[in-house]
């Protein structure tokens, strides 16, 4: 059996990875897929620990396993709002570079 | 009668009130001076009442009918009224005085028009509370009309206001004397503390004043005769005085000769049961009366403004009573004797009457002259007879001539001082001084008669003799000035008379027929002293003022000169003081301004400055970039976990 | 006659009903003054009812033999108000609260008079005045912490309003100033008050029951709080160095404005410390006994020289208020009855010195459109009754003898000798300085020629509506300073009770 | 069990749902869009009314539930009323404001959807259920901020939030999985006992348990905007529909800190001790950079915006203090801010929909154009300073109160520099505030009047009534604040 560590590792690599484009990445589109690839990494905590939980509470436990399942929807979700909003962005500035979209400020 | 005595400031007090409040038609005559008059004359007949009884042996020290005025836990203050022989004297001379010069007024204040009834209603409030000071029984008391006959020296000094010379003078006297008043208010707290009483018949009992430790007592003396030395002009604040003369010459006789600044010595004699309690004080009294009586007769020897004349002479005079009074301590430790302490009532007495008199008739020749510079006046004599007449008699009784009055007291005074002298030396020194100023007094006074009546008129002006509502007060004082010296002689005498008031410090008290003192008087070689003096001051104020040809510029030259320059320039003293308020006091305060402006208040708007532009630094944050907002996140993150991890198990919470 | 009536309450409720009658006045603004006066004028014959109805010493008396009477309180209301945290509307009054009441209706009723001709929005001047009212006289009669600061804080906003609009030049600053500072300082004194709450820890905020925890106090905390108050009612006060607000809020406001500031907001801070931090934190006091006594005095001195600097009269006027409360506090530092009751009975006498002082100013600022003094100069002749008002209420604030202040300086003089001997003469060098500045004042702006640097043709005398307030109030300070047993036979009791803590009474 | 039983505790979301899928129906049908919005109403002030009723009659027993995943309770009960009473305020102050807009009936369903989301939050017992709450609540006003179709800053807004939004609530997932993990259970209240086993057991776990405590305290801060994490908010606020504005600031907010005291108090109270200081540093921090910002804008939205970063830092107190009494004070807080910031953008609101700008010199004396407009901003605004005898002071007093309170021994005595930092900060706040009054008062403007819109106009007498009310009187709803409280800490 795969050591914990090894998944914990993997998902903070991921959820950092998500991290950095979502800080570096100018399109907004990539942004938006970097903020999928942090919850996805919080997704994989669930799951594993869900599957671990006897090694490390001695019992088992399922909740995270559907936790997952909550949050793919509410990723689903939340990706479906983004773009439209990307979109009506995209109507008035010409554009979904981020960094271009900075009349607010101050 | 005498605890209707409180009513001696009632009647002047109403009048104040009628002239003040009355619609003018009402005030009729002068606008007011009739109510003046009435106020003024009710209070004489009751004073006179008053010392009839004092003097058929009756007095009213602590038994009198009581007023509590304040009350705080076991600390009580009430007030009363006090009656003595001191007092008894102090009433008739405010009130002779007081009446003959409003009298006077009634005339000489004609031109006024408007400001009269400002006048009236001031001098009535004045003349009400100086009565008030003088029957007060207590302290606290006779310090609350101390200040307020100090207002109205105030008032009435700057009753020409519009004239800046009359409006600064007034706040020169007002803030000068209220220094002494200072002093006299810390030196009254002092006793508070250690008797927790103010009443005379309290303090003046000698076991309750042995309640306050020594140096206590010296300190508090000392600084109740710091009140003295403000409202009596004596050294080194003597100096508002002459300037007070930018008032009415009326007010200059009433208040600043005949009244008002006697109240520092009627407050020293008064004071004289705790005087005796510390020697040092009463030396440093002598001395101050010593100092002073020869500094102001120095500087009335070249004063060519009538009346400032007038003002040195009344402070050298002041400066005599101070003196004796500081010697007659002495005599009362020592000698068991009130040679000095009756010597200089006597004095303050008599002097009231001559040098009211000799400003009244200033005033009558300013009246007549329209100027104060006696170098613009001159001959005078044959035009204002009675005037120069009266004014003779009050010069030769200054000046000490026999049988004028001044002669009698101020004979005494000497007697007294050099008495003294057995028991401290340096009250020869001090009898010196008060020998010279004998010289200098003759000296100035007669100089002053000279050069205002003798002569031709130096400046071309159509004198006539005053109206006979002026020269009738001229010569009622005139009399009185001729005779009162012999109080000296009336029934047992005025010094067995005034000695009943500080009775409790004699052992004994003698009685001296008038054949003794008259054997006293003139058995005394200084007497003879004392008087070749005075004929020697007359005399060359004669050869330099009257005889033509005498060449002055003599002295105008070498260590003469400068001496002379000094003179009229007042020994610099008021200049210093000039000096003092502006330069000193008043650019320490233009710098605490400066202080509080941008220190104080710099720091607290600093403060607001800070508070409303940092905002403005850190709101630069905000570049309106999301991701920056992103990596903001990140950031604190990562400080936050640092700082958790860290930096708080180090802390140590 | 009182029997039953919250005469309290019905007092503090004057004014407010005052206030709403004249907010909603809509057009007919002109009416606001007439409301305002009605409203002023009762609630100031309903407080000298309560004046005569007062008991001078109820210590004594038997229980109940005293109508609505609670420890030393009377005219005693208590209803609950908030229980969960134990706050209660409670009012009462005693011989310390008792003058500066009387005080308060009095003065709002005069500057309501003396602004009779405000063309400035009338309706909120007058509203605001009377607002103003309700939270003074909230302050000086309530016996619940919370209430107290409730009526504290309701006091700043209209006193900011009427700085900030009918103010000079400078307004918006002087404003926000005033605003901000003294909230600070509320605030910490909030902070104080909450920290003896649950010290005390026996959820009320009644004064008296809080006072009765809290003399127990651990030295430390009675500090600490002790301080935190001194802090808060300090800038009130003021005290230097807080005190710089002051002189900009008063050259700034409006003069009704400057006479119920100096007035009646800064008793407030006198009135706090001897109500409520002296007499329940003893030890705190005592530990703060020196620093307040330095404070003070650096306060009297430094204001009467700052005095002489000055070249607006009014402003001279706000650096004096300085000086004067300053006595206050010097008194309160005693921590001796003696002391305490002189500077209760000073923080009455200025209220009414000050008031005279600040409407002569107003006078001036009307009649010649300026009060530097530079400009001024001979008024006198073309306005005697002014140069006659101005000169009384002068001759008052430096404590002249027969008049209100006399009594108050001298009893405090007489208290610092008594406590700390010889240091009593730094005070006292500062009288003379009073003198001087207030008489140099006089000179320069009343007496001499008549000034050429204004236009004095048309200079006219005073107004009835500004005379007569002014008059009333000097013929008061003649009044209590001949007999000033009338207050202090009222205040000592009070005082003395006060200070049990201390085993004083 | 049947599912309607299981179902029973959520039938006022239901309710909310079933009205939320008819708005977009009932637009096509109604022309006159106000009718929408009294649809809309109509939920919300059942809700509302039956939350009143539960509290006036005391009965907060839950009708038995199987999943405990929610608690019916009154902890839950005052914060679904301060969002459904902002849910009033915010529907109410509508249709005049987005008038010109399209689709008002998405436009409703969102803002009961976010209502809907608020409230699972405040009932929630549970991490999946809190979770998905908060989500819901997101993103229907990621939409909403981004409602106004005109307007170029509203897009702009929405995009902001929703990246900024999006990357927390990966935060907040990310930290929710730790937790999931240290300590096996997603039952709120099981985590503290488990993780503290876990940190005996294992070590190394407890830097874990840090982790994720700063990881949910980053993730849900973004939700309450305390700095560092409320970039975000001033741009949002000012960009979006002024009434969402009020929605976010007043309700989204207080959301966030329904989740944050239920994470913290109830789960991690056994940690305190690590994370207690950290907070508390926060939230000075958070209410000074709040208020000094503030001071220095001179759009009076975002000005709104800056305040109420400072007032989350008051709120946050709550945390590190973490007595019973403190938390009633937080509680009380929430309602009474929700009521006085929802009221004062509600007043920007109305005078956009007479044209009239948001800025500060657009209120120039508005005094004499619209004296009732100046008096509530006034009012509001006080109350928002903290000067008596208003809510602000009301609950300032209780939450400052409870810093003293904490400080005296045996607490900690650092607590005490909360609640000076806490007074000084209001002292500060007040300068901006009464900048806006002197602008309103003491400010010559524009002579043309303002006539109040008036279902705003009934928005704003709601929220101000609240504000004089709770501040006058505020007996009954402190006991309840410290009974909600008490059955928080001990179920």
């Amino acid at each position: 059996m795969i050591p914990i560590e090894y998944w914990l590792v993997f998902s903070s690599l991921l959820f950092c990875v998500g991290a950095y484009g979502v800080l570096t990445k100018r399109n907004a589109i990539v942004v938006l897929m970097c903020i999928e690839i942090m919850l996805n990494s919080a997704n994989i905590n669930l799951v594993m620990f869900s599957s671990y939980h006897n090694v490390l509470h001695g019992t088992a436990d399922p909740s995270g396993q559907a936790f997952a399942l909550f949050s793919i929807a509410i990723a689903a979700a939340e990706v479906a709002v983004g773009l439209a909003i990307l979109l009506s962005v995209y109507r008035r500035y010409k554009t979904i570079e981020v960094d271009k979209i900075n009349i607010l400020r101050w | 009668m005498l605890e209707y005595a409180w009513l001696i400031p009632v009647f002047p007090f109403v009048a104040f009130i009628l002239i003040a409040i009355l619609p003018k038609r009402t005030l009729s005559w002068e606008d007011g001076a009739g109510y003046a008059i009435g106020g003024a004359a009710a209070a004489l007949i009751l004073s006179v009442l008053v010392i009839w009884e004092v003097m058929s042996g009756s007095t009213m020290v602590g038994d009198g009918p009581k007023f509590e005025w304040l009350v705080i836990g076991d600390i009580s203050i009430t007030f009363g009224i006090w009656i003595d022989q001191l007092t008894a004297v102090m009433l008739v001379v405010v009130s002779v005085v007081g009446t003959l010069v409003v009298i006077y007024s009634g005339a000489y204040m004609h031109g006024e028009g408007e400001n009269r009834r400002r006048y009236y209603a001031e001098i009535m409030l004045f003349i009400s509370v100086m009565y008030g000071l003088v029957i007060s029984d207590n302290f606290l008391q006779m310090f609350i009309f101390w200040e307020l006959v100090g207002l109205c020296s105030y008032l009435l000094i700057g009753f020409w206001y519009e004239t800046p010379s009359a409006a600064s003078a007034a706040k020169r006297a007002f803030i000068v004397t209220r220094v002494g008043d200072i002093m006299l208010m810390a030196g009254i707290i002092i006793l508070f503390k250690y008797v927790g009483s103010l009443d005379f018949v309290t303090l003046f009992d000698q076991d309750t004043a042995a309640a306050v430790p020594t140096d206590m007592m010296v300190l508090a003396t000392v600084l109740i005769f710091g009140g003295a030395i403000g409202k009596s002009a004596q050294f080194p604040l003597h100096e508002w005085l002459p300037d007070a003369m930018e008032g009415p010459t009326t007010v200059s006789a009433l208040i600043h000769a005949a009244t008002m600044v006697k109240a520092g010595v009627y407050l020293t004699a008064r004071s004289y049961p705790l005087l005796i309690q510390a020697p040092e004080s009463l030396l440093f009294v002598a001395v101050i009366g010593g100092v002073t009586a020869l500094l102001a007769a120095s500087v009335a020897l070249v004063a060519t403004d009538i009346k400032r004349v007038l003002a040195y002479s009344t402070i050298s005079q002041l400066g005599y009573m101070t003196l004796a009074l500081g010697a007659g301590g002495y005599l009362v430790l020592y000698a068991d004797t009130g040679g000095g302490y009756s010597a200089a009532i006597l004095h303050l007495m008599n002097h009231a009457f001559f040098k009211a008199l000799l400003f009244l008739c200033a005033g009558s020749v300013i009246h007549a002259v329209g100027t104060n510079n006696m170098r613009l006046m001159g001959g005078l004599g044959k035009k204002m007879r009675i005037t120069s007449i009266t004014m003779l008699v009050g010069s030769l009784a200054i000046a000490g001539i026999p049988p004028f009055s001044g002669f009698w007291s101020k004979d005494e005074v000497l007697a007294a001082v050099y008495h003294a002298g057995e028991f401290d030396g340096i009250f020869f020194l001090l009898w010196f001084m008060g020998i010279a100023t004998v010289f200098m007094t003759a000296f100035y006074m007669f100089r002053m008669w000279f050069m205002t009546f003798a002569g031709e008129p130096r400046s071309d002006y159509h004198a006539h003799e005053s109206p006979k509502l002026m020269t009738f007060p001229l010569m009622i004082l005139a009399a009185l000035a001729a005779v009162s010296g012999f109080a000296l002689f009336i029934s047992d005498g005025f010094k067995y008379f005034i000695e009943g008031s500080i009775g409790g410090l004699l052992h004994e008290v003698h009685h001296e027929s008038a054949t003794d003192i008259l054997g006293v008087i003139f058995g005394d070689p200084l007497t003879y002293v004392s008087l070749v003096l005075a004929a020697g001051g007359i005399l060359l104020a004669y050869k330099m003022y009257c005889v033509p040809g005498f060449d002055r510029s003599v002295f105008a030259r070498g260590i003469s000169g400068r001496l002379q320059v000094a003179l009229e320039n007042r020994w610099y003293i008021s200049k210093f003081y000039d000096d003092f308020a502006l330069r000193v006091v008043y650019s320490i305060s233009l710098v605490a301004d400066a202080f509080d402006r941008y220190v104080i208040d710099g720091i607290v708007n600093g403060f607001a400055y800070l508070g409303g532009r940092s905002g403005n630094v850190i709101r630069m944050a905000q570049t309106g970039n999301v991701q920056r907002y992103a990596g903001l996140i990140v950031i604190g993150l990562c400080l936050l976990l640092i700082f958790m991890l860290y930096i708080v198990p180090w802390g140590g919470w | 006659m009182l029997e039953g009536i919250p005469v309290l309450s019905l007092i503090i409720i004057m004014p407010l009903v005052g206030s709403l009658i004249a907010f909603s006045l809509g057009r007919r603004e002109n009416l606001a003054k007439w409301v305002a006066l009605a409203f002023a004028l009762a609630a100031f014959v309903l407080s000298l009812v309560v004046a005569f109805e007062f008991v001078v010493d109820p210590y004594s008396a038997s229980p109940g033999e005293i109508e609505s009477y609670s420890n030393g309180y009377q005219f005693y209301e208590s209803h609950v108000w908030i229980e969960t945290l134990g706050i209660n509307y409670m009012v009462g009054m005693d011989g310390i609260s008792l003058p500066l009441f009387v005080l308060t209706t009095l003065l709002c009723l005069l500057s309501i008079v003396f602004s009779w001709d405000t063309k400035k929005r009338p309706k909120e001047y007058f509203g605001l005045m009377l607002v103003l009212e309700v939270g003074v006289l909230g302050v000086f009669v309530s016996l619940d912490y919370f209430m107290f600061y409730v009526f504290w804080e309701i006091v700043l906003i209209p006193m900011y309003f009427m700085i900030g609009v009918w103010g000079g030049p400078n307004r918006d600053y002087a404003a926000i100033k005033f605003f901000i500072y003294t909230h600070i300082a509320s605030l910490a004194m909030l902070i104080a008050i909450m920290a003896m709450y649950f010290e005390a820890g026996i959820e009320t905020f009644s004064m008296v029951a809080i006072a009765e925890e809290s003399v127990g106090f651990s030295r430390n905390i009675q500090f600490a709080i002790f301080a935190a108050m001194l802090f808060g009612f300090g800038v009130k006060l003021p005290m230097v160095p807080f005190h710089t607000w002051l002189p900009d809020a008063h050259v700034e406001a409006p003069t009704a404005g400057s006479v119920l500031l100096a007035g009646l907001l800064l008793k407030m801070g006198g009135y706090g410390l001897i109500r409520v931090a002296i007499p329940s934190l003893p030890t705190g006091a005592e530990d703060m006994m020196i620093v307040m006594a330095v404070i003070a005095v650096v306060s009297i001195v430094y204001g009467a020289v700052l005095c002489l600097a000055q070249t607006d009269l009014k402003k001279m006027v706000a650096y004096s208020s300085i000086s004067h409360m300053g006595f206050v506090l010097l008194g309160y530092a005693t921590l001796g009855e003696l002391g305490i009751v002189a500077g209760v009975f000073q923080m009455f006498a200025h209220g009414l010195v000050t008031a005279v002082l600040f409407m002569m100013c107003g006078v001036l600022q009307h009649k010649c459109g300026t009060r530097l003094i530079p400009k001024l100069g001979g008024l006198a002749k073309k306005m005697p009754i002014a140069a006659t008002l101005l000169t009384v209420g002068f001759l008052a604030s430096l404590g002249l003898p027969g008049l209100v202040s006399f009594a108050a300086e001298f009893m405090v003089f007489a208290a610092m000798f008594f406590k700390w001997g010889m240091w009593v003469f730094v005070p006292i060098g500062a009288v003379a300085i009073t003198a001087g500045y207030y008489l140099w004042a006089l000179q320069r702006s009343m007496f001499g020629p008549l000034t050429d640097r204004i236009d004095t043709s048309h200079l006219k005398d005073v107004d009835w509506y500004e005379g007569v307030p002014v008059a009333i109030l000097i013929v008061l300070i003649a009044i209590f300073g001949v007999f000033p047993s009338l207050v202090f036979d009222r205040i000592w009791p009070a005082v003395d009770f006060a200070l049990r803590a201390f085993g004083g009474g | 069990m049947t599912v309607l039983s299981m179902l029973e505790p959520f039938l006022p979301q239901l309710l909310l749902v079933v009205f939320a899928l008819m708005m977009p129906a009932l637009d096509y049908i109604f022309k006159d869009k106000r009718i929408l919005a009294a649809v809309a109403l109509a939920p919300l002030v059942g809700y509302a009314v039956m939350l009143v009723a539960w509290t006036l009659a005391g009965v907060w027993e839950p009708p038995e539930s199987e999943m405990s995943l929610i608690e019916v309770d009154l902890f839950s009960g005052l914060f679904a009323l301060a969002f459904v009473s902002v849910g009033i305020i915010v529907v109410l102050g509508s249709p005049e404001s987005i008038r010109q807009e399209r689709n008002h009936g998405e436009y409703y369903a969102l803002i009961l959807l976010a209502v809907i989301g608020m409230t699972v939050v405040a009932l929630s017992t549970d991490l999946i259920l809190l979770f998905v709450g908060l989500e819901v609540a997101g993103i229907a006003s990621f939409a909403l901020s981004g409602f106004s179709k005109r307007e170029k800053r509203s897009a702009e807004a929405a995009t902001k939030y929703f990246i900024v939004g999006g990357f927390s609530s990966a935060l907040t997932l990310f930290a929710i999985s730790l937790f999931y993990g240290v300590s096996g259970t997603t039952a709120i209240a099981d985590m503290g006992p488990a993780m503290e086993a876990m940190f005996s057991s294992f070590d190394g776990m407890d830097s874990v348990g840090t982790l994720a405590t700063v990881m949910i305290l980053a993730g849900l801060g973004f939700k309450v905007a305390i700095v560092p994490f409320h970039m975000w908010a001033p741009d949002v606020y000012e960009g979006s529909p002024t009434p969402i504005s009020a929605l976010l600031a007043a309700a989204s907010k207080n959301m966030g800190f329904a989740a944050l005291f239920k994470i913290f108090l109830l789960g991690l109270l056994v940690t305190k001790a690590d994370w207690d200081v950290a907070v508390a540093v926060v939230a000075i921090i958070t209410m000074t950079v709040g208020n000094l910002i503030a001071v220095s804008q001179t759009n009076i939205k975002r000005m709104l915006a800056y305040s109420s970063v400072a007032q989350a830092g008051y709120i946050l107190m709550v945390l590190p203090i973490g007595t019973e009494y403190a938390l009633a004070g937080g509680l009380f807080h929430v309602l009474t801010h929700a009521f006085m910031k929802s009221g004062a953008f509600m007043v920007v609101s109305a005078m956009g929909v007479r044209g009239v700008g948001e800025s500060l010199n657009d209120f120039k004396g508005l005094r004499t154009r619209s004296p009732l407009l100046a008096l509530a901003m006034t009012l509001l605004l006080l109350s928002l300073a903290g000067i008596p005898p208003l809510a602000g002071f009301a609950s300032k007093f209780v939450l400052f109160s409870s810093a003293v309170y904490g400080s005296l021994d045996p607490g900690p005595s650092w607590l005490i520099w909360l609640a000076v930092a806490g007074v000084l900060n209001s002292a500060l706040s007040l300068y901006y505030y009464a900048r806006v009054i002197k602008y309103m008062y003491m400010e010559k403007g524009p002579e043309d009047r303002i006539s109040v819109p008036r279902l705003t106009g009934v928005a704003i007498l709601f929220a101000v009534v609240m504000t004089v009310v709770l501040g006058v009187y505020f007996d009954a709803v402190v006991e309840l604040c410290q009974q909600a409280a008490g059955g928080l800490f001990n179920p």
